[in-house]
């Protein structure tokens, strides 16, 4: 311990733990209000300790680390129950705890009428427990703990409405994708200890410090393993598909999980692991190629999405991309101080959604909103500064982080000219999307009512709270209202803590994160007069998303439908996501589970008999005999199996393997 | 050893395998070359001690034989452990370092053999009369 | 005069390919079954064939143990058959594929 | 050393042989209509008592007894206790699930213990011939204990088939020990090194060590021995199921890792790559069986496949790391598995009511407590932290991976990815609305003795998971205690 007073970090997860556990084992039979409060307390303790922390943070010697124990010794190798707290950290504490509050509070309006109340909470108490273990863990064995803990809960929350199939496949593909990123998270960890012989941060991080020599080679192979498990949780190109789906879940989940905290985790993980990515430009330049490619991607499907979760879902992954493009240029603290930002204005978006498909009672659709916004005021003001923010309009929370990445990624050596390229292109795509979804939710006529009026269409209710009979249309309680203020708020003014210095800011929130995410990359120096000139840049083309999409869904709404007739093709790419889940489905899915046929029916069934005792009947009772119908479940059809592997494993005891052939 | 001579040594056996099979197919072939052969129903039926046959030779018994069998099988094939204890018993004061170690070693053995014993008959698997359909 | 070791193997070889052969063949579950009794008595001649080489007792010995537990294997085996027969009405082996795949 | 102190050496053994015994002398005397659960609680204590036992022996020195055919050290004790610890959460699973009528129960009680005895030879023998009369000791209560339910045609053609095939390998795996004996003159495992020395390796022993590899493969249900394993389990009764695809297994994973890294540490050129190939394809054959199972036992057998080829990852790390983890993997899988036959006996009764897994639908309202418990198991199977699952797979690849197994790793990785595909399903049956309303009733009350089984079997998965130190430590103490051969071989004037 560096620390002469211990901060008791283990407070932080076990709170939200404890409330787990009373919710989980007493919710059945408790009243609302008890199990609101519990899960509401369970999540303000750990916000207010936070805030406690952050108060005497100067005063500490960082990286400030409390060891809770041994976990497991084995033989050399020891992980330890250890938290670690830095700047790096606090934040990211912040941001979950404080998010994560508004959060709980929003769904107590939200979940209000829900069946399962006590399970939704236990849940989300769950995933803060599991969360703050991940950002706090001092090795990369807690940090998995935390890892796949936070994938558990979203399992959980995506399939809440378990009643319904899709919410139940939603959460097993989430599941299942991140298994492939988690495939990549233990390879990385054996291949730690492997070389280090520890998973300990501090101690694999001095290692490398200590060996200026080492450059690339395994370090490159295991900070590619670490990019696959980030790929995974933070939903970008190959292992995004998931994130699409998972909007079954309700919708403070989509706000929480998959926006603001658990999806960041893989840009958290990159950026805590970037000693060793600053050791592999390949690894690198790898982040910053998916990062790119996955905004860009992203932002070109959320052009044409129709339900508005999945506006924000796709939205989510390009912003996502645009963390990763920042971690790829090694400017690791653009990346977190997106990472915030954008935890701010997604959360508020969704949470805004949320409250736009609570007035609508459960309608996700955008093509049947429209001119909501003098129906729902606050909704609209809130979700204005939102879609503003991640449009990057100045001086808003977006435009400085975005701005900030994009600075970095063109001033950085290699292709950085191409990435802020691609970049600037995306931003324009995003203003373009986000003007689109505000026009067509909140201005023109109200499609709602005509299309209410016309047929009650239970394919598009989506919601399960949708009721017998059509509400009007409503304004969202206060304790929802509460958290979109606050949220809107931080969307306007977050980004003066990281205002860059080559627009008169001071950057002190890149100052606060430089001594834990000091990167040995240095970056071309680029003036004030470029980074100006790149800030003016961007913003012009935000300005022109919002004037096209100005053009196309208010001046002129009916353009947009000429052109997806003109441009069909590319138009029905966009809409069908260009075909990635059935291309996964063709290339990955059929050929395992036609494996798993050849397992079963195959090698039972036909194999043994033509080779084993099919031969053996053939030879001793001649022609005649072997007109039988063999089949499987047939004992001397396995035992011919026995003998076959016996007789194989025999003569590969006996010629097959001397010392030489290892199969290493 | 000299393989020649190893297989010299067989010679007689090898003879007298040969002599006897000979002797016995020769037995065959001149009976049937010599002998009649007038082929009646009578002829060809199967001679049972002078009675006509009756039912299928194989006919299905009682799962009590079987039973029965099973478990002479075990009780006998237990024994075989004293032949070995029988060989080296009187050795065994010696090997073991107590007088009567060996004695009891078997008291033990057998005990457990009589336990076994026990069960069948308290399960009644020797009563023979008992009706258990279900066995 | 002794007979070489290897005549003891090569037979005892020959015995336990006959058992695994009359295994996959034979339909008779008891069939099956001796098949697996010849089985063991071929490893039975190998252990004496090599105790008697070694001019150690404990090849002999371990006979011993193989015939005590192919004897309970018997009377196991007899007895899961005599249940077979009573469930099923058949001991052909190749009827008793209830559970497949 | 006097005969007394050399008892203490079987002491567990022999606890449960007179338990055993006991058992059998009492059960024909009850009448008819006397409940036979007093039997199974007593074969309960008995368990209790040899369990007590063999911790007892961690307190003697590590040593042979009767002429070096046993061995009493660290590694037994860990097989011990494992072995007892499994078949004691069987026994209250089959008090639990066992209706009072249930004929002839109390021989079930005694042939879970006498097999139990036969598991624990096998952990401790040191003498080919013992670890072989183990081997039967155990595998024929198995196969009568599988065709238990005998009027029920599915649990006699699972005997069957278990008996015929479990025979068959077993007389490779004699002719093995044979060919071995050939070789070296021996069957003593800790004297076979030493005779085989550094000197060219006869080639009776490299065909004799295949052998094994057979008939213990086969136990272990490895691939490409394992066609059995789905019949076996699906046919036999659960509470037997949770045993013998737990306790056998450990027994012979016990006596490969002795055969292997004591007897034959010369030969690993030739077993490691067949250990290799059987774990990938075990691992591969596994999972990709189980993803389409509709029936929850032969899924579960198939897992039980796919399990015992992440274990076999171990054994391919050469190195004592690779032996704990093995250890300890064996330890996990068993808290985790007889726990998740423990939810499936008392969920599907004695006559086996629920066999797909869409007969699960809804079962964790019909019984929260079991949906908790199958739900937790499964997580445990998946590997998520915080379970023993996750860290017995955690072990098992770090040692591999470790010893440069880069590829079985990885093989291993993928398949345990795969994994969750059709545990998820059970999963999400068990938590989905039932549909059908003969599917509401609730569950019959747990009783205690099921009670007792969860509570041992997830609080043993946590720890496994959240705090292995203390169990991570004895599987260390056990693999070094295998590997540094404290035993010198017995005098060979005990073969004569």
């Amino acid at each position: 311990m560096t620390s002469t007073h211990s901060l008791h970090l283990w407070l932080l997860p076990l709170v939200p733990f404890a409330g787990f556990l009373v919710n989980a084992l007493l919710g059945r039979r408790f009243p609302r209000a008890l199990v609101t409060a519990v899960a509401l307390i369970a999540t303000l303790i750990p916000f207010l300790q936070v805030l406690g922390i952050a108060s005497q943070f100067s005063s500490l010697s960082l990286p400030h680390l409390e060891q809770f124990g041994t976990w497991i010794a084995a033989g050399s190798f020891h992980a330890d129950f250890t938290f670690a707290l830095d700047q790096l950290t606090l934040v990211m504490l912040l941001v979950v705890t404080g998010v994560g509050f508004l959060i709980h509070l929003y769904s107590a309006g939200y979940m209000a009428h829900e069946d399962g109340y006590w399970r939704f909470f236990a849940y989300l108490n769950l995933f803060m427990f599991f969360m703050l273990t991940l950002v706090l863990a001092e090795n990369y064995l807690l940090m998995f703990v935390g890892w796949e803990g936070v994938g558990l809960a979203s399992y959980l929350l995506i399939g809440f409405y378990y009643t319904r199939d899709s919410a139940a496949n939603a959460g097993k593909k989430a599941f299942v994708v991140n298994r492939v990123g988690d495939f990549g998270f233990l390879l990385a960890m054996f291949l730690f200890i492997a070389h280090f012989g520890t998973l300990s941060f501090s101690s694999i991080f001095s290692q490398i410090t200590a060996h200026p020599e080492l450059h690339g080679g395994f370090l490159t192979a295991i900070a590619l393993c670490l990019v696959l498990g980030a790929t995974g949780k933070s939903a970008q190109i190959p292992l995004y598909t998931w994130l699409p789906d998972a909007m079954e879940g309700p919708t403070p989940v989509s706000a929480l999980i998959h926006a603001a905290t658990m999806v960041t985790a893989g840009v958290y993980m990159v950026a805590r692991t970037h000693v060793l990515f600053d050791r592999s430009p390949l690894a690198l330049s790898t982040v910053a190629i998916i990062g790119t490619a996955t905004a860009f991607f992203a932002a070109t499907v959320a052009l044409v999405q129709t339900d508005i979760k999945r506006v924000l879902a796709y939205s989510t992954i390009s912003q996502l991309g645009y963390m990763f493009l920042a971690c790829g240029v090694a400017a690791y603290s653009s990346g977190v101080f997106h990472l915030v930002t954008h935890a701010f204005f997604k959360a508020l978006l969704f949470l805004a959604a949320g409250s736009v498909i609570h007035a609508l009672s459960g309608e996700q659709d955008m093509r049947v909103m429209g001119g909501l916004r003098k129906k729902i005021p606050v909704t609209f003001w809130t979700m204005t500064m939102a879609v503003f923010a991640i449009s990057g309009l100045p001086p808003l929370a977006g435009f400085v982080s975005k701005d900030e990445i994009l600075y970095h990624a063109f001033t950085a050596p290699g292709p950085g000219k191409l990435l802020w390229f691609v970049g600037l292109f995306t931003a324009f795509l995003t203003s373009f999307y986000m003007f689109r979804l505000w026009y067509l939710t909140f201005f023109g006529e109200n499609r709602a009512e005509k299309a209410a009026a016309h047929a009650h269409t239970p394919a598009s209710s989506h919601h399960a709270e949708v009721d017998e009979h059509h509400h009007a249309i409503h304004e969202s309680p206060w304790i929802m209202l509460g958290p979109l203020a606050i949220l809107a708020v931080l969307s306007v003014i977050g980004g003066w803590m990281g205002w860059p210095e080559g627009l008169g800011g001071g950057n002190w929130f890149g100052h606060f994160l430089a001594p834990a995410l000091a990167s040995q990359h240095v970056a071309e120096a680029g003036s004030n007069s470029l980074e100006v000139t790149l800030a003016l840049i961007s913003t012009l083309v935000a300005l022109a998303g919002w004037f096209l999409a100005h053009l196309f869904y208010f001046a002129k709404p009916e353009l947009p439908e000429k052109l997806s007739v003109s441009l069909r093709a590319f138009y029905n790419l966009l809409l069908n996501k260009y075909w990635i889940d059935e291309l996964y489905g063709a290339v990955v899915i059929a050929p395992v589970l036609f494996l798993s046929r050849f397992v079963l029916k195959g090698l039972i069934d036909t194999g043994v008999i033509n080779g084993g005792s099919y031969a053996a009947a053939y030879t001793t009772q001649g022609m005649g005999a072997i007109v039988q119908r063999l089949q499987s479940g047939n004992i001397r059809s396995y035992a011919g199996w026995l003998a076959l592997g016996a007789a194989g494993l025999l003569l590969l005891t006996y010629f097959g393997f001397g010392a030489h052939l290892s199969l290493r | 050893m000299h393989s020649q001579n190893y297989f010299w040594n067989y010679l007689p056996l090898m003879m007298q395998i040969i002599v006897a099979v000979g002797l016995g197919c020769s037995m065959v072939t001149m009976s049937w070359l010599i002998g009649r052969h007038r082929k009646s129903s009578v002829k060809l039926a199967a001679y049972e001690c002078g009675v006509p046959a009756e039912g299928d030779a194989r006919g299905r018994f009682s799962v009590r034989f079987y039973m029965v069998a099973m478990l002479f099988i075990l009780f006998d094939v237990e024994a075989v452990f004293m032949l070995p204890w029988a060989v080296i018993y009187r050795r065994l004061p010696a090997i073991t370092g107590s007088r009567m170690f060996g004695f009891w070693e078997m008291l033990v053995y057998l005990g457990f053999v009589l336990v076994g014993f026990f069960y069948i008959w308290k399960k009644g698997i020797l009563d023979w009369a008992q009706d258990k359909g279900d066995l | 005069m002794d007979v070489p070791i290897a005549y003891y193997l090569v037979l005892s070889a020959i015995l336990f390919s006959i058992g695994v052969a009359a295994f996959l063949i034979k339909r008779n579950i008891i069939t099956v079954f001796m098949s697996i009794e010849l089985m063991l008595n071929a490893v039975n001649l190998t252990f004496v064939a090599f105790a008697h080489e070694w001019h150690r007792v404990s090849g002999q010995i371990f006979v011993f143990f193989v015939m005590v537990v192919a004897a309970a294997e018997a009377a196991v085996g007899l007895a899961i058959i005599i249940a077979i027969f009573r469930a099923r009405n058949t001991l052909n082996v190749d009827q008793v594929d209830l559970m497949k795949l | 050393m006097t005969a007394n102190f050399q008892l203490l050496r079987i002491l567990p053994e022999v606890i449960l042989t007179i338990a055993g015994v006991l058992i059998m002398l009492i059960e024909p005397l009850l009448g008819h209509s006397t409940s036979r659960k007093p039997l199974g609680w007593f074969a309960v204590l008995s368990v209790f008592a040899s369990l007590a036992a063999s911790f007892a022996q961690l307190g003697m020195a590590a040593g042979t007894a009767y002429y070096g055919v046993i061995q009493t050290d660290a590694f037994s004790v860990f097989f011990h206790v494992l072995i007892a610890l499994i078949v004691l959460v069987s026994l209250l699973v089959t008090i639990d699930t066992a209706n009072a009528n249930t004929e002839s129960l109390g021989e079930l009680f005694a042939l879970m213990v006498f097999g139990a005895v036969g598991m624990m030879l096998m952990t401790s023998a040191t003498e080919l011939l013992l670890v072989f009369i183990g081997l039967e000791i155990s595998s024929i209560s198995t196969y009568i204990m599988a065709g238990f339910r005998r009027k029920n045609v599915k649990s006699t053609e699972s005997s069957l088939k278990y008996f015929l095939l479990g025979s068959f390998a077993t007389a490779f795996f004699l002719y093995g020990i044979a060919l071995i004996f050939g070789a070296t003159g021996t069957t003593d495992i800790n004297a076979i090194a030493s005779q085989l020395g550094t000197s060219a390796v006869p080639m009776f022993a490299t065909i004799g060590l295949g052998m094994i590899l057979i008939g213990l493969g086969f136990k272990v249900s490895a691939a490409p021995f394992h066609v059995w394993t789905p019949d076996a389990y699906e046919g036999a009764p659960s509470p037997v199921v949770g045993l013998m695809s737990t306790a056998p297994k450990a027994a012979a994973f016990a006596v490969l890792l002795r055969i292997v890294y004591v007897a034959f540490p010369a030969l690993h050129a030739h077993w490691q790559p067949l250990l290799w190939l059987m774990a990938a394809f075990s691992m591969t054959i596994g999972n990709l069986g189980a993803l389409r199972q509709q029936n929850v036992k032969r899924m579960l057998a198939y897992s039980s496949i796919a399990h015992a080829g992440y274990l076999l990852v171990a054994f391919t790390a050469l190195s004592t790391d690779g032996i704990a983890a093995a250890s300890f993997y064996a330890m996990s899988y068993a808290a985790m598995n007889v726990g998740i036959f423990a939810v499936v006996s008392h969920a599907s009764g004695y006559d086996e009511r629920l066999s797909l897994i869409s007969d699960y639908r809804g079962l964790a309202y019909r019984s929260p407590l079991l949906g908790g418990a199958l739900g937790f198991f499964l997580i445990s199977l998946i590997g998520i932290p915080f379970t023993g699952g996750f860290f017995g797979k955690f072990y098992v690849f770090a040692s591999a991976l470790h010893s440069g197994m880069v590829w079985l790793t990885i093989i291993g990785l993928v398949n345990s990815g795969i994994a969750a595909f059709y545990y998820l399903r059970l999963l999400a049956s068990a938590y989905s609305k039932p549909t059908n309303n003969a599917l509401l009733d609730p569950m019959p009350r747990a009783s205690f003795a099921l009670l007792l089984a969860l509570v041992i079997t997830i609080s043993g998965t946590l720890i496994l998971g959240i705090v292995p130190g203390q169990i991570l430590a004895m599987s260390h103490n056990a693999a070094v205690s295998l590997t540094s051969g404290i035993a010198n071989p017995a005098p060979s004037a005990t073969h004569q």
